[in-house]
């Protein structure tokens, strides 16, 4: 034998399935299909066995390279990940069943999901949050469009800090919307307060905003709230979950829908992907919500127990009137995330997000005494910020990355006219040695 | 069960973290800074293990149960994909996006495009992307490509037609892209109207999304008709893969004039379902709607390596952050890997033999509404049942109690009390043999003691639960943040 | 539920393997060749999968419950302990044995030397072997060593002193070696009489086998004058080290005049007990004993490079195939650079105030025969229950029901109904407290309803089962092969 | 924080535990040790966190290199080891639970074990098995000292063709009993036939044999059988399992005693351990049989269960007169093994040691053309074969290490007078194109 199919009938039981059904032959079942619609090809190499597959998987991810170490994030970041998640993931009874449809054969996953939107509330400190969407991205386009539900309006302002890869998303969902989108420009790499007034309007639905920015600049959005509502629009914010252990939560800045990527808290950096989008808000837009919800509820016996609530609002009753169209969506990596929340607790994830500060800003020092390289940000940032080089980043994250490092994300391509800056990351996997070595690289790239 | 935030106790500590090696910088001003620690718990590593150790045996899953929820292809998982994802871990999306950095993503980007190419030759395809992270956002992708390509060609389109039998992804999918839905019943014989839906069909027409075989388990065989019919208005034709797994190398839905599919890796490709995801949605298309394809696209440049190209002013756009759910293509990649094209034919066969064995050995006690050779699954409608006053959710739950889960119930929406039974081809024939029994069980516990089925489940850590409590209290979040 | 071979099906095919590269060669002569095939089951993957794991949810164990099975030290397994012996899954020891195969060995090679360090340190031992293959088999070799010593220095030795607390695998272990058996009553105080001690010992005692704390969890200050009186007749100190996780940091056996010692890493240093193994027992001995150690011997060449040393002419000779349970041994290792100095210190104390605690809260409804301060356990007895004819058995059946292992009953030996509670260090005071409610509870209803303390367990998949049958029929191994 | 000790309570806890205890510290509760025998020293390096760790052991790890292609076999065998025994090993109540001592709440490693016991008796031949031992070593020196109590005699005969570790394990646990060890010299790489009459005597407890034998040869014990049976005495053959899904049975042959190591049954190299040894016998010895023993059985109801059974064999019942010391054995090893059985399967297990023999038939064929090269064995060999080349094997393995290869095991420290013998072993794991690629060096290192 070479390939496996996992298909378990002996030919002698395929044999009395096929007497039971009636008929003659396993492609007499196929004969609904009428011959003028049968595949023209079906040219796909022999199969192999599992030891094969591995060896050949294993040659695949190795012609990856050894691998770099990384400075780099916009959006994906490479922390810890505690051991406990994988083998707690990895469960059969998690990983191998589907949506908790029959809640009574389900409770493990629909209490997780309730444990995972309660630590989103406490994270971001909102009222209420669904059972996760797919991504970053994706979630806020979910926010804008919930926004744009709310409201009844037809515009949204985007402000140019958040995440360029989140904001194409944003713009490929609404296009066929016949919404506007105005995008704010950012000022010093942060939220420009001067323009905000007239971009703001009574036909804006919601004001997007992204903490930290894709620069790496932290924000108080308080004001930004309130000018929003007084116009009767909604404060959108995407944040960075790590982030949240040290910065104040959107809820307390006032937000009213925050969504972010949930990759940061647990899950692989895997080639990005699977992630997972949370999104939360406050109480009296729970029906606006896209996604599972998972509720609180008591058996017969008066016995706690969990289901999936609210289901008016999905597709599968709702149809084209749904929320959103999601249907399966990204628990097992919402799962990750509530462990790796639960891993840390209140403490450690408090001492995690202070360790990538800590690193940060002395990244942020020794990088920024590189002769000719400038921080950009004015204002404070968490494990990000932005440098300027004296020449284009393209170039010198290219001769990094042959030394070993991705020393950051230039800016030319989505910032027209900051070619010249480069994003960098540091996560509490960094060393002072890996950050005074790329301060000690890109000198050298810079100068010699 | 205790919520893991009711075992807290402040100062616990769990996990623990490297050592600063750096000085403590200055702290944030004040207004940025965190005003109060987020609520998580305070838990040990032992508490977290056992709390969610003891949560996953609460739950019914393919590795312990059999598992025939219909629609939803819950094959067998295998455990060397797993292995082969892990593989992929710890390499950053953003490393193929620097300069330079696809050097250092060559594994990656190989698989991708690979992956890509397998799809592609499955379903007769010009061109597949693998960015979409569900069958839903594949649906989504899908339209708004058919959308773009509308709008390329000056066409003035208002809606997309869907059979009444569709999955509600469908015209919700077509909702989220501005779309309006126009529904067309099933026929008696449990295929589209053709009659009422060459009424529908005008030249404002976008799409036309189906299913094939259908959600009743029908191979429609005037797919081609339709697929003129809809041609002919310029409308193109949407292929909701999710029902794949009855039909590889038998049909290709290229080749039979859909212009637009998506596939659900997590049900034909045997990639596991993670309690509700994550899934992957790829999407193929035919050669006119190549150049509205997401960005970044994988390309395979002419000394074989692998590029990411970003630039192509005619595309949606981007759909995902990054590469789409690239974990679980991994598993799909390595999937189609280890079947081969004899492996593939052999899952659909056997995916379809199974299921008529289970329609047949059933259909004397449960009505079929739609009675013909069916293809991966089966639709009984618990209708009989009914006068007993025993609905399809007791009959589900009632399996529950005998340790299996349910097959979907009350879908398709068009079949009262519907049971929807997907076996899969990973099944034995004694394990469908036991079910089928207790199937003919309850039906016999439905004439003779209807309060039995009304009691079930009893061997669960919870019995029937209050929905409506739920959806009116709405108790989303535990306690005070 | 069924056995595997029970859900045989002639023909069904598990695991594929490669298709072979090489011709068929001609076939074995018809003597040799195997005339049946073996009968193994005949099972997909997935009936494998879904097989093994339901018969794992037929368990307790740590993860999903609170087991204090006295003297078996079962603390939490943390998770990067199994990620860390995983990375050594590939290597195969015989290269370090081959010529020039050392350098490819270095890793492996390295940690047997940094784990027999850090046990020495532990243990104040001048030498650590890790070939033993568990405590028992440390035992063994400890007593081989100890024969080697006596047989070195012409010494006619011909006993073994244990105390009758002493674990069963102590007088096993030394009769194995060909000693006979003395053994020490214990006194009232909970120690091995120290009176009747001095009366056993002889010159012609080869060695002296305690265990410290003892398994009554009680620590002997009288170990020195022990310790001394054996060594005027020459005679050894053999520690048994499975109840080390009680003094790490507090007490060295080396200090104290032991000779020989054996620890368990699958006790004292987190590797989990694997449903009875693999352990994983070193043993360390004084600089007397070093040149008798096993071979292969792991030594630090001055160059820093590791080396294996093969002929040495005093030693025993090997006891295991290789290195010993490397794997384990690789978990042990972690765990010793994970928690550092003060993480082991942490854990003997924690250990004892757990116990304590457990003893303090419980004393007051179960006897404790020996009631003093106590180390990392503590020994109840079901006497007083007794008088309404419960046993520590049934006291041990309704914990079961309740969710609890229990503890280790009828050992030691000499306590009457024994109930052998050890918390360990990595249980919580609620996780206790609520133990304790429930073993409250048993001892009221052992008063209140005997009866239903001997119908436990019920909520099992099995209720007590009939261990005399067992015995009797000696249904070994299914059917006929 | 840094080092973690997985130690929960916290300090207000501890207050709490103190006080009812009615102790004013921790360090009170150890008052019961005198000052006097306190620990001179505890010098051991701080702790560090699991991350730290995690970046430490694979350092470690890497150390030992690259990792070559084996050709190496004397006991421990590179097989493939099919992915869901991980997972289903990694199930934490298989793991993390203990010898089962109560069996209502073990039935999962009870029925398990005994489903091992069964495939052991089903490949050898046999009628029980125990548990499991800890390796193939000192099961084979646990079969000589079952021999021993079985017949009462003091002497036993062992074939040189027996992996010579496990002799010396034999000879290291028979060292102190006053047991005479008689070693069977080898004839053409064979049991010694004409020898044999002589060795064999009335003292015999048992001839001790191995099949293949440690140079690889095959054969068939049956007349050893014979004799050892007409002076009383007992056939113990020690088996390497792959082998008997082509080879004929011991059982069949008539052994007494079978052992082996389980290694090549699922588990992984890893340096040597952890391993399992099996051991299976005639009904009639039973109670002889050293070790944990899985009995069916039945509960109150009626229904089938497992327990532990003939216990009073052992150690914690019977003390020093216990069949054997053992304690813990290798349980989660056997496991391993059973899985790895049931998932080959009786075909796929059969396919497997034919792709072993056929691809060690290539081997020998090819590398026997190698110049000056000549293959030792005259008998049959399963999936290893005795090389003698025209040189001293050590420096020539040697070599070929520095290419990658661990060619084989060099004969001459074990064997005098074999120094320029080589033992090579091929499983289904090398390749046509790695056993050429073998053979092109061997003759490159042997002629340039
Ligand atoms: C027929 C059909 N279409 C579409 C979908 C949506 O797929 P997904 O859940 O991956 O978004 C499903 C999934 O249940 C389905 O059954
Ligand atoms: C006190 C004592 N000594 C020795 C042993 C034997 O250890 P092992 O089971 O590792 O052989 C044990 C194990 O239960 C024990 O508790």
């Amino acid at each position: 034998m070479s390939g496996a199919s996992y298909c378990p009938n002996t030919p002698e039981e395929i044999g009395e399935m096929l007497a039971a059904i009636g008929a003659g032959s396993v492609e007499e079942l196929f004969s609904p299909i009428p011959a003028a619609l049968r595949a023209q090809s079906f040219d796909l190499p022999a199969g192999m066995s599992e030891f094969e597959l591995t060896e050949r998987m294993k040659k695949l991810a190795e012609q990856n390279g050894a691998g770099v170490t990384n400075f780099i994030g916009g959006g994906f970041y490479d922390h810890v990940i505690p051991a406990a998640i994988d083998h707690l993931c990895g469960r059969a009874e998690f990983y191998t069943a589907y949506t908790p449809y029959q809640p009574e054969c389900s409770q493990g996953t629909l209490q997780a999901l309730f444990e995972y939107q309660t630590a989103i509330c406490r994270l971001t400190g909102m009222e209420v949050s669904n059972a996760s969407l797919y991504d970053g991205g994706t979630a806020l386009a979910e926010a804008a469009m919930m926004a744009l539900r709310v409201t009844g309006r037809n515009r949204v302002v985007i402000d140019s800090g958040v995440n360029p890869f989140h904001r194409e998303i944003v713009a490929t969902y609404l296009r066929n919307l016949g919404v506007e989108i105005a995008l704010l420009p950012a000022h010093e790499a942060t939220t420009n307060r001067p323009a905000i007034a007239s971009f703001l309007d009574e036909r804006t639905a919601a004001v997007i905003v992204q903490n930290p920015n894709f620069f790496g600049s932290v924000d108080d959005f308080t004001d930004l709230a309130d000018e929003a509502h007084v116009k009767g629009a909604l404060l959108v914010a995407s944040v960075y979950p790590v982030s949240l252990g040290l910065v104040q939560s959107p809820g307390a800045m006032g937000a009213d829908i925050v969504t972010g990527d949930g990759q940061s808290l647990g899950n692989p950096l895997s080639f990005g992907g699977p992630t997972f989008g949370f999104i939360a808000t406050t109480k009296k837009y729970i029906r606006n919500l896209p996604g599972r919800i998972i509720g609180e509820t008591v058996d017969r016996e008066g016995r706690r127990g969990f289901v999936l609530t609210l289901q008016a609002r999905e597709q599968h009753i709702k149809r084209h009137k749904a929320t959103s169209n999601i249907c399966s969506n990204q628990s097992l990596c919402a799962l990750r995330g509530l462990i790796f929340l639960a891993s840390l607790g209140k403490e450690g994830f408090a001492e995690l997000a202070r360790l990538n500060y800590d690193k940060a800003e002395y990244a942020k020092a020794v990088l920024g005494k590189v002769k000719g390289v400038t921080v950009v940000n004015r204002a404070p940032t968490f494990n990000e910020f932005t440098l300027a080089l004296p020449q284009a980043a393209d170039a010198v994250v290219a001769r990094l990355l042959d030394a070993g490092m991705a020393a950051g994300v230039p800016l030319g391509a989505c910032y027209p006219g900051m070619e010249n800056c480069l994003v960098v990351t540091v996560t509490e996997k960094r060393s002072r040695q890996e950050i005074d070595r790329l301060a000690a690289k890109l000198e050298e790239v810079l100068w010699s | 069960m205790e919520l893991i935030y009711e075992k807290s106790r402040p100062g616990r500590q769990g996990v623990t973290l490297p050592a600063s090696d750096v000085p403590r910088a200055a702290d944030l001003p004040g207004n940025i800074l965190r005003s109060e620690k987020a609520g998580l718990p305070e838990v040990s590593e032992l508490d977290v293990v056992r709390h969610f150790t003891n949560l996953s045996r609460r739950n019914f899953s393919v590795d312990t149960n059999f598992y025939p929820l219909g629609s939803c292809t819950m094959k067998y998982n295998a455990k060397v994909l797993e292995n082969a994802a892990g593989m992929f871990a710890p390499f950053h999306p953003m490393t193929a996006l620097l300069p330079g950095g696809e050097a250092h993503s060559q594994g990656s980007l190989a698989m991708l495009h690979g992956l890509a190419g397998y799809l592609t030759e499955i379903t007769g395809m010009a061109e597949v992307t693998c960015q979409p992270l569900a069958g839903a956002h594949g649906e989504m992708t899908g339209i708004m490509l058919i959308a773009a390509y509308h709008r390329a060609k000056g066409n003035r389109k208002k809606y997309v037609v869907v059979p009444d039998s569709s999955h509600g992804t469908n015209p919700a999918s077509a909702a989220m892209v501005g779309y309006e839905i126009i529904t067309v019943p099933t026929a008696p014989y449990g295929d589209m109207d053709i009659e009422l839906f060459k009424q529908a069909m005008t030249d404002e027409v976008a799409a036309v999304m189906m299913t094939c075989p259908n959600t009743l388990g029908l191979f429609n065989p005037h797919i081609r008709e339709i697929a003129d019919i809809a041609h002919s208005h310029d409308a193109l034709m949407y292929y909701d893969g999710a029902n794949l797994n009855a039909i590889m190398g038998k049909v290709r839905p290229g080749d039979v004039g859909f212009d637009v599919i998506h596939l659900n890796l997590h049900k034909t490709f045997g990639t596991p379902h993670g309690g509700g995801g994550p899934g992957s949605g790829p999407v193929g298309v035919k050669e006119a709607l190549v150049p509205f394809l997401p960005t970044p696209r994988i390309v395979r440049k002419d000394d074989g390596r692998f590029a990411v190209e970003t630039g192509n002013p005619a595309s949606i756009g981007r759909t995902a952050s990054f590469f789409g759910n690239f974990g679980v293509m991994v598993k799909a990649f390595a999937y189609i890997t280890m079947l081969g094209r004899e492996g593939l034919i052999q899952v659909s066969e056997q995916a379809v033999l199974n299921a008529n064995y289970m329609m047949s050995r059933l259909k004397e006690y449960y009505d079929l509404p739609y009675d013909t050779a069916c293809m991966h699954e089966c639709v009984f409608s618990a209708s009989r049942q009914l006068k007993h006053g025993v609905h399809a959710i007791d009959v589900a739950k009632y399996l529950i109690d005998r340790g299996y889960h349910p097959p979907t119930v009350y879908f398709p929406l068009i079949v009262k009390e519907a049971i929807m039974i997907e076996p899969t081809e990973t099944e034995s024939k004694e394990t469908m043999d036991a079910f089928i029994q207790v199937m003919i069980e309850a039906a016999q516990v439905a004439e003779k003691d209807p309060e039995a089925l009304h009691a079930a489940p009893l061997t669960m850590p919870v019995s029937r639960l209050d929905e409506t409590k739920a959806a009116r209290e709405q108790n989303v979040c535990f306690g005070r943040w």
